[in-house]
């Protein structure tokens, strides 16, 4: 991966007079870093504006070097990936402190994503589900990974497995927020091009805590497909129905998170026949994605006639009510953490 | 539930201006007791009862939540108390997954003629909850959030039979 | 918890003023302990100053908050009172007199939802400071609002044209200002036109009415609307669309004169059970009543000889007018009209639910109204008081009161009029037939003017008076004398025994019900109905004949049981409500409304179905919903279903809730100080 | 004893380290390869419906999120118990295929590239993709970041998105491929076939053509004698989307011939409570520890696995360049079968291998006027249970198993991931360079180092899939301490 090949790259100290680019991941999946990648003939223009220090990744800074860093020593830090372990924790908190502008860079570090559904659960469950009750491992003495074994060569240690997905602003300040998972390359460019014309030309940043490189209303603006009154008998799941091609997929059935989720992507699942995943998040002034979408859902389900025998009315509704298999995963997807609940209350 | 002698339910109640806040009224005026655990909050219609301030409720420490609006058919904005229902049904059984018992959301419909009513369900349901136990959702977020690499690795748990897994 | 630092509002300066009530809130909560505390640990959620007072409604607690609005600057003010339904305009109006907007008020209701409905005065007290907590969270971020004002239509539509309805619809039409006067059978008139004397001044019933009736007929502000139903009621107050199906008469009025030959000719005879409640005939083709009005006929289809059988056409034939038409069809009009009055009375309770009292079974069991056209000088006997049998004369007649009234088997509610009918009904028998009369009551409620002289002047004329509930009528002789008699058993609560009396006739003074469709009409109109199907008042002292619903006004007996003055007394009242509307021209509507931000509204068009109001809708040319706000009526249920939060509601802002949740929850410790945020 | 520890992180970065014990002699003792980063998707899944997965797991690994995704495909195929159309199918592979591409792509140029093209010992600084592009002239550089994106364009075009794709349903594809597209793909394809054969070129000249490297790619230091695992098809060719898992021993013989869905009964995994990371082993010969040979169950699945556990490839050139290793290997043919290369740097050659088949498969695909059937949405009401699903990712045989109630809401899941099944041999591999490189007195260099990572670079391990955490790279750091703990010297630079 050619980032790879920027660190190497990059020179330890900016003598160049370049600023200073960190990318960190803590909890994530690489696909912001590809994402980046994807940016294509654009990163060789990234790479004449800054230094990008792929934090920790590029030469020679350790821990301790970094501690060492004056405050605010990295000029822009883009941090993906969720809080999951004790490391991550770390991380969050150094580069906070050595970054002047840290900025949540894609779903995990901005909402927690879908590792984060790992709320609804518990570590011991999942410690469980890996290492003990797993169809395929053979682990007898009911081995599990412990944050300190002592080897008869010396210790071997591993970072602590949180209990509850935490995203980064939970921990640390943030600046500024990217969504997406990922971020589309090309929105990640506009972003750039901002921060770089700010760094170089001393023009405005835009106001801290904004949301940078989307769009300000739901993605139903960016959705080709034709919206009508939404009034829906049932939900159908992506492959009990073939949808047509030109029609709003929340008014055939098919659960589409479009309507609570940040344009920005341009609509890309609901152009290939799938609901939007809601990966940009919830927009400004709503606080938990997840309830806004439930209550707009029941709100247009169109079940229910008050003159109905209350049992049956109730009956009724939670039949259909039923057609969303899944409530909570399917309307906090990728925003569990940073939900109002958080996570779930698991016993035990 | 033996530890949660002495346990005080706190629960918020929503109410529409038309009918259930003046149910309310009503069991004032016709003074009729009801335990003080319950604050009222009042909205025009349940209709205007967005889930999110069921959850706002939850964060903020209320053990449980009531919502309450006029009889299906005497909505005083004719129907909206239907979409009031649809999303009570969703949302608890969303709640469920958060590990919420389902019964700590209550519904109750009453005529600005039941203040008798609505103060009996309002003492029913402290009782419900005082059973139910706390619910403590600040201390969920707390202990499970920043608490939770300190607490000691698990060690003593025995293989379970393959499939036996009960989902979370 | 600081919802201010947590919501982002501006500090505000917040002034909280807590009532006593006398003792009515003081008795259970330690008001200046409340008080003392806002004034401490509120203070820095933005409060100011924190007073109590015996009663902040008064003039003087009023005067005490423009003072503070003037003198300390406040921006805004709690008021921890009684409910807001009751003073909630009190103290905006305070506020608006100290400088400050009135919608930048909130009040807090310490009394109906903490004083009265608790005991424990520790627990009591908590609770209020929770409840001010929560206002004075929430008001910090209220917002200034105008109210809107919308034109007002003259035009009035009364439905019901009964002596409540009449009086209304001549009130405003004297008034100068259009009515349309829609009525479901096919004269005005209602009950009172059946009755024969009216209590206490047994003045003939007809002679009061029948002038009142004419001038309605008559009236060139009155448009009269019979045989008609309102199916639907779209708009909001002061623009008002009804749409009134007028049932097909089968006459053309245009050219009718009302000269009644059809009726004399026509061949079928029916048994009236409306006007003539059953003792009387009419033909198919009829006017209920001699003098009704309009003067035309219609044609009842179901025993229409041609349109049951395809022939006959006697009228047809007959009429020196031609004025008969088989073809006419229903018609559906609109009216636009600015209010609406509902002066739709009452049923009268079916004595025949009570079968111990044999009505319908034993054959000299009548009912009240059946009593009132038996001595009608114009029903069926021409007002000869006699029995089924229609010559014999009773020689002894017995009056049950509360029939179906303060029963607990079958309405609760004491039906008001029955009493002084009954006793109507014993000075006519008395008086016509010289019968021995009996009057079995509960308790005798003959309150309102001249009513009480009334029941003396009956007790007088020798009218016996047994205080009990009547068992059962039978004609099952026991004892002798009571052969071929209806025998009235029944407890003697003053002397103790168990009676049976024998009479010749029973009459059974039947209470009052809602009408058996109140509660479709209250859903037509967009009120609502109390458990028993009365329609609801706004406020049961207060504002009697005003509703929830803003144009719409209730008079009669569809409010509740109540005699001809009252029912006058209501139809003029709701008249004058209107005409001070209509005078207004145009009327200010509370600011609480929802509206779409267009910025934000991605078009998604969820909320599109949402508005039973039909205030939501889309405009196709920015592809962005809108909300009428004069057809908004503020709900608040497309706010909370907005998936990107692109809906806000005045008054009921998602920030005003979760500031007042916080507010709620802040001492969830129940300790007076303030958790950690 | 005295540690060295190669790391990454120590506290501060966080998914990889090595941690090396010398003895008092000051030669390896023991080496230790840690994986600190675990997100549980096996237990966070349960309860979601199961026609999710394709559109959850690929959020394992953002790098080869097409492999999860198309894994979880086909377990739903056979979750549902429905048999995908041909053109079904071909959409799905040739969509794979781009993936491929661009896959391999990306690692030979940016990741394992350069230290074949710049040479072990070129300053770290170059030893990277610009590096890359000043050696063999911009024109190619520019090559490589245009079959990148040319690709991905593809991968979104097919898939909905650019990264993590969503178009997969059981027994289908969420939308038929148009014309226009069929047009654009085409070219696409031809431009990856040529893209392919220059690239094998490329490294033709700049390794095969350099003794020194040669040497470097045969030395015993980079050779392990392991079991190697990959997908067939009936003809046992090599093959990504769809086949039967074939296993050969080190001596090239058939071990193991299985439907993926039989994996359990030939893969167990062990746990060690030093590493979040297990370590899969062949259960019908056991695990006998970090060591190699036919007594051992430590298996390999690369792209030279893949080749060595077929017996041709399926594409006319990348059978030829097939041929043309095994040869110029030395390798013999036993019963039309080559002998495993063990050799783990000629991974890289196996890697432009793969590439070219790919294009090629591609292209075959995409002219393949069955791919326009527009019916390729089947609406399924079959009742689900349990369903396994395998392809060849291209770190490794990657295999899915749900198992579901009969609303399809997820039981039970399990992967067994790409990088996983290396996770043993890349212990080793970096133990044994270790043990011949760090001796008595060594000095230890910037470039010697870099011949550590090297070790296991040829395997292009993605922690990302292996941890479901880590994407497909990591920093290397080596400490060297003396006795007192006090710090020496410290040499660090970027592996994948």
């Amino acid at each position: 991966m050619s980032e790879n090949g920027k660190e190497q790259g990059a020179p330890v100290t900016a003598g160049n007079g370049k600023h200073k680019l960190a990318m960190y991941w803590a909890a994530s999946c690489g696909g912001c870093e590809i994402s980046v990648l994807n940016i294509g003939k654009h990163i060789l223009d990234v790479d004449s504006a800054f230094d990008i220090v792929f934090l920790p990744c590029v030469a020679d800074f350790k821990y301790d070097d970094v501690r060492g860093y004056d405050d605010g020593y990295i000029d822009v830090c883009l941090f993906n990936g969720a809080i999951r372990n004790s490391e991550n924790e770390e991380m969050a908190h150094l580069l906070r402190q050595k970054s002047k502008v840290l900025v949540a860079f894609g779903s995990c570090a901005y909402e927690g994503c879908i590792p984060a559904l790992s709320n609804l659960t518990s570590r011991e469950a999942t410690l469980r589900a890996v290492y003990l009750d797993n169809p395929s491992t053979e682990n007898p003495e009911g081995v599990l990974p412990q944050e300190s074994t002592a080897m008869p060569e010396g210790e071997l240690h591993i970072p602590a497995f949180y209990e509850t997905v935490r995203s980064l602003d939970q921990v640390v300040d943030v600046d500024y927020t990217i969504p997406g998972c990922p971020p589309e390359p090309h929105q990640i460019w506009a972003v750039l091009e901002v921060v770089v014309d700010a760094l170089s030309n001393g023009t405005e940043l835009p106001p801290a805590g904004s949301i940078l490189g989307a769009g300000t209303v739901a993605l139903c603006e960016e959705c080709t497909r034709t919206k009508d009154v939404k009034k829906i008998e049932r939900f159908y799941r992506p492959h009990e129905l073939a949808p047509d091609p030109d029609i709003c997929l929340m008014e055939q059935g098919l659960l589409c998170m479009g309507p609570a989720t940040r344009a920005g992507c341009g609509a890309l699942c609901p152009s290939v026949g799938m609901g939007c995943r809601g990966c940009y998040g919830p927009l400004d002034g709503v606080e938990d994605q997840g309830m806004r979408m439930l209550a707009a859902i029941a709100s247009v389900l169109d079940v229910g006639d008050a003159h109905t025998e209350e049992h049956e009315l109730e009956r009724q509704i939670n039949e259909v009510m039923a057609t969303i298999p899944d409530p909570a995963g399917t309307f906090y997807r990728f925003s569990m953490a940073h939900s109002i609940l958080r996570r779930a209350k698991v016993e035990g | 539930m033996a530890e949660q002698n002495g346990f005080e339910p706190l629960i918020i109640g929503f109410t529409c201006n038309w009918c259930s806040y003046r149910a309310a009224d009503l069991a004032g005026t016709s003074r009729q007791k009801y335990p003080p655990n319950v604050r009222l909050v009042r909205l025009m219609c349940s209709g205007r009862l967005d889930p999110t301030f069921v959850l706002k409720a939850f964060e903020g420490g209320a053990d449980a939540v009531m919502v309450t609006g006029c009889h299906p058919g005497e909505c005083h904005y004719l129907e909206q108390n239907m979409k009031t229902l649809r999303r009570f049904s969703l949302m608890r059984r969303t709640l469920a997954q958060f590990g919420i018992e389902p019964e700590r959301l209550k519904l109750v419909w009453a005529s600005a003629a039941e203040g008798v009513r609505l103060a009996r369900e309002i003492g029913n349901f402290v009782e419900e909850v005082r059973a139910l136990g706390p619910l403590d959702w600040p201390s969920v977020i707390r202990t499970n959030g920043d608490g939770a690499h300190k607490a000691p690795p698990i060690i003593d748990v025995a293989p379970a039979e393959a499939g036996e897994e009960v989902p979370a | 918890m600081n919802p201010h630092k947590s919501n982002g509002a501006k500090k505000e300066r917040i002034g909280v003023y807590v009532c006593h009530c006398g003792s009515n809130i003081a008795g259970i909560v330690d008001v200046e302990e409340v008080s003392r505390w806002a004034g401490e640990v509120l203070a820095d959620w933005g409060v100011v100053v924190s007073r109590d007072y015996k009663f902040m409604c008064s003039s003087l607690g009023q005067e005490l908050i423009e003072k503070d609005i003037q003198e300390l600057d406040l921006t805004r003010v709690v008021v921890g009172a009684c409910s807001p339904h009751l003073h909630e305009a009190t103290f905006r109006t305070a506020c608006a007199n100290g400088g400050l907007n009135p919608y930048l008020c909130e009040m807090v209701s310490l009394r109906e939802q903490v004083s009265w409905v608790h005991t424990d005065k520790e627990a009591a007290t908590e609770k209020a400071k929770a409840l001010l907590a929560g206002g004075v969270a929430r008001v910090a971020f209220h917002e200034p609002l105008d109210a809107m004002s919308v034109p007002i239509n003259e035009a009035t539509l009364v439905v019901g044209g009964g002596i409540a309805g009449i009086q209304a619809a001549l009130e405003i039409a004297d008034s100068g200002f259009p009515v349309y006067l829609v009525e479901r059978e096919p004269s005005i008139g209602g009950h009172m036109a059946q009755f024969d004397k009216t209590f206490p001044t047994l003045d003939c019933s007809a002679c009061i009415l029948t002038p009142k009736m004419v001038s309605v007929g008559s009236h060139p502000n009155i448009t009269l609307l019979t045989w008609s139903e309102v199916e639907k009621v779209d708009g909001y107050v002061g623009n008002f669309t009804a749409t009134v199906r007028k049932r097909a008469r089968y006459i053309n009025i245009e050219d009718c004169t009302g000269c009644g030959i059809c009726e004399e000719k026509c061949p079928k005879k029916v048994i009236d059970d409306v006007f003539e409640a059953g003792l009387g005939y009419r033909k198919a083709v009829y006017r209920p009543f001699p003098q009704a009005v309009p003067k035309y006929p219609v044609i009842d289809t179901e025993n229409c000889t041609y349109f049951q059988k395809g022939k006959c056409k006697a009228c047809e034939i007959l009429c020196p007018t031609g004025a008969i038409n088989f073809e006419q069809e229903d018609e559906l009009v609109e009216l636009k009209v600015g209010n609406i009055i509902l002066a739709t009375g009452y049923d009268l309770f079916d004595a025949r639910r009570i079968t111990q009292y044999g009505y319908g079974r034993l054959a000299n069991v009548f009912t009240s109204l059946e009593f009132e056209r038996l001595s009608n000088a114009a029903g069926p006997t021409d007002g000869e008081i006699v029995m089924r049998d229609g010559k014999s004369v009773p020689q002894a007649v017995g009056i049950i009161h509360c029939v179906g009234s303060r029963d607990k088997n079958y309405n609760n509610y004491c039906s008001v009029i029955c009493c002084m009918q009954s006793l109507k009904f014993a000075h006519l028998v008395e008086e016509r037939t010289g019968a021995e009369v009996y009057n079995f009551y509960i308790d005798m409620r003959t309150a309102f003017k001249d009513y009480d002289e009334f029941y003396q002047r009956v007790l007088h004329e020798g009218v016996h008076f047994i205080r009990g509930r009547v068992a059962e009528v039978t004609d099952a002789a026991r004892l002798p004398g009571e052969e071929g008699k209806l025998i009235i058993q029944v407890e003697d609560t003053f002397m103790g025994e168990q009676r049976r009396i024998p009479v010749d006739m029973v009459i059974l003074s039947a209470g009052l019900e809602p009408r058996s469709d109140s509660t479709e009409v209250a859903h037509k109109f967009g009120i609502s109905c109390s458990h028993n199907g009365w329609f609801i008042e706004k406020h049961p002292k207060l504002d009697p004949v005003a509703t929830m619903t803003e144009g719409i006004f209730i008079a009669g007996c569809a409010q509740g049981p109540k005699d001809i003055p009252a029912s006058v007394a209501q139809g003029a009242a709701a008249a004058a409500r209107v005409l001070g509307r209509i005078q207004q021209k145009e009327l200010a509507l509370e600011p609480v409304r929802a509206s779409v931000i267009a910025e934000k509204c991605s078009g998604c068009r969820i909320c599109n179905d949402l508005c039973p109001f039909n205030a939501i809708g889309f405009d196709e040319e920015q592809q962005i919903s809108e909300i009428n706000p004069a057809l908004c009526q503020g709900c608040g249920t497309c706010v909370a279903a907005c998936p990107s939060g692109a809906i806000t509601g005045t008054q009921f802002s998602d920030r005003q809730v979760k500031a007042q949740l916080e507010g709620l929850l802040a001492f969830a410790t129940m300790s007076s100080e303030p958790v950690a945020a | 004893m005295q540690r060295i520890s190669i790391d990454p992180i120590t506290r501060l970065e966080g998914h990889g380290k090595i941690d090396i014990f010398l003895n008092d002699e000051g030669e390896v003792e023991n080496a230790y390869f840690i994986i600190p980063e675990l997100r549980g998707f096996e237990q966070f899944c349960v309860g979601r419906p199961v026609e999710e997965m394709p559109r959850i797991t690929n959020r394992i690994c953002g790098v080869c999120p097409e492999a999860h995704h198309m894994a979880a495909t086909k377990a739903l195929d056979d979750l549902f118990q429905i048999e995908p159309s041909p053109a079904v199918k071909k959409l799905r592979e040739m969509f794979y295929m781009a993936f491929y591409v661009t896959d391999h792509t990306t690692h030979f140029y940016a990741l394992g590239g350069p230290d074949f093209v710049l040479g072990p010992d070129a300053p770290p600084a170059e030893r990277n993709i610009l590096g890359v592009v000043h050696k063999v002239g911009l024109e190619i550089g520019s090559q490589v970041i245009e079959c990148r994106r040319r690709n991905h364009h593809v991968i979104q075009v097919l898939g909905g998105r650019g990264v993590h794709p969503v178009a997969g349903l059981p027994g289908g594809w969420s939308q038929p491929l148009g014309v226009e597209e069929q047009k654009e793909i085409e070219a696409i394809a031809r431009e990856n076939v040529e893209f392919g054969l220059f690239s094998l070129d490329l490294f033709a000249d700049l390794v095969l053509g350099n003794e020194a490297y040669t040497d470097l790619v045969l030395s015993d230091m980079y050779t392990h004698q392991t079991y190697y695992m990959g997908m067939v098809d009936d003809e046992k060719r090599a093959n990504f989307y769809d086949g039967k898992i074939r296993v050969v021993g080190p001596d090239g013989k058939e071990f193991a011939l299985y439907h993926p869905r039989e994996y359990r009964d030939h893969i167990a995994e062990r746990v060690e409570s030093w590493t979040y990371l297990k370590f899969p082993y062949l259960k019908n010969v056991g695990w006998q520890g970090f060591t190699d040979g036919p007594d051992s169950g430590v298996y390999c699945a690369t792209p030279l696995s893949r080749l060595n556990a077929a017996n041709s490839m399926a594409t006319p050139r990348a059978q030829e360049a097939y041929e043309k290793m095994y040869e110029t290997l030395g390798s013999q043919r036993i019963n039309g079968n080559y002998q495993p290369v063990h050799h783990r740097l000629v991974t890289h050659w196996a890697r432009l291998i793969e590439l070219l088949y790919a294009a090629e498969r591609m292209l075959e695909l995409v002219t393949d006027e069955e791919i326009l059937d527009p019916n390729v949405r089947p609406v399924v009401n079959s009742t689900p249970r349990e369903g396994v699903g395998a392809v060849e990712a291209p770190r490794g045989t990657l295999t899915h198993h749900y198992w579901t109630d009969e609303d399809g809401i997820l039981e039970r899941v399990n992967f067994v991931v790409g990088t996983t099944n290396n996770y043993a041999p890349i212990a080793m591999s970096v133990k044994k360079a270790a043990q011949s490189l760090i001796g008595k007195g060594t000095e230890i260099s910037e470039g010697l180092l870099n011949r550590v990572e090297m070790a296991f670079r040829a395997y292009d391990p993605c922690f990302g899939c292996a941890t479901h955490s880590l994407p497909g790279q990591m920093p290397l750091e080596v400490v060297i301490r003396d006795k007192t703990g006090g710090e020496i010297r410290r040499l660090r630079r970027f592996v994948e």
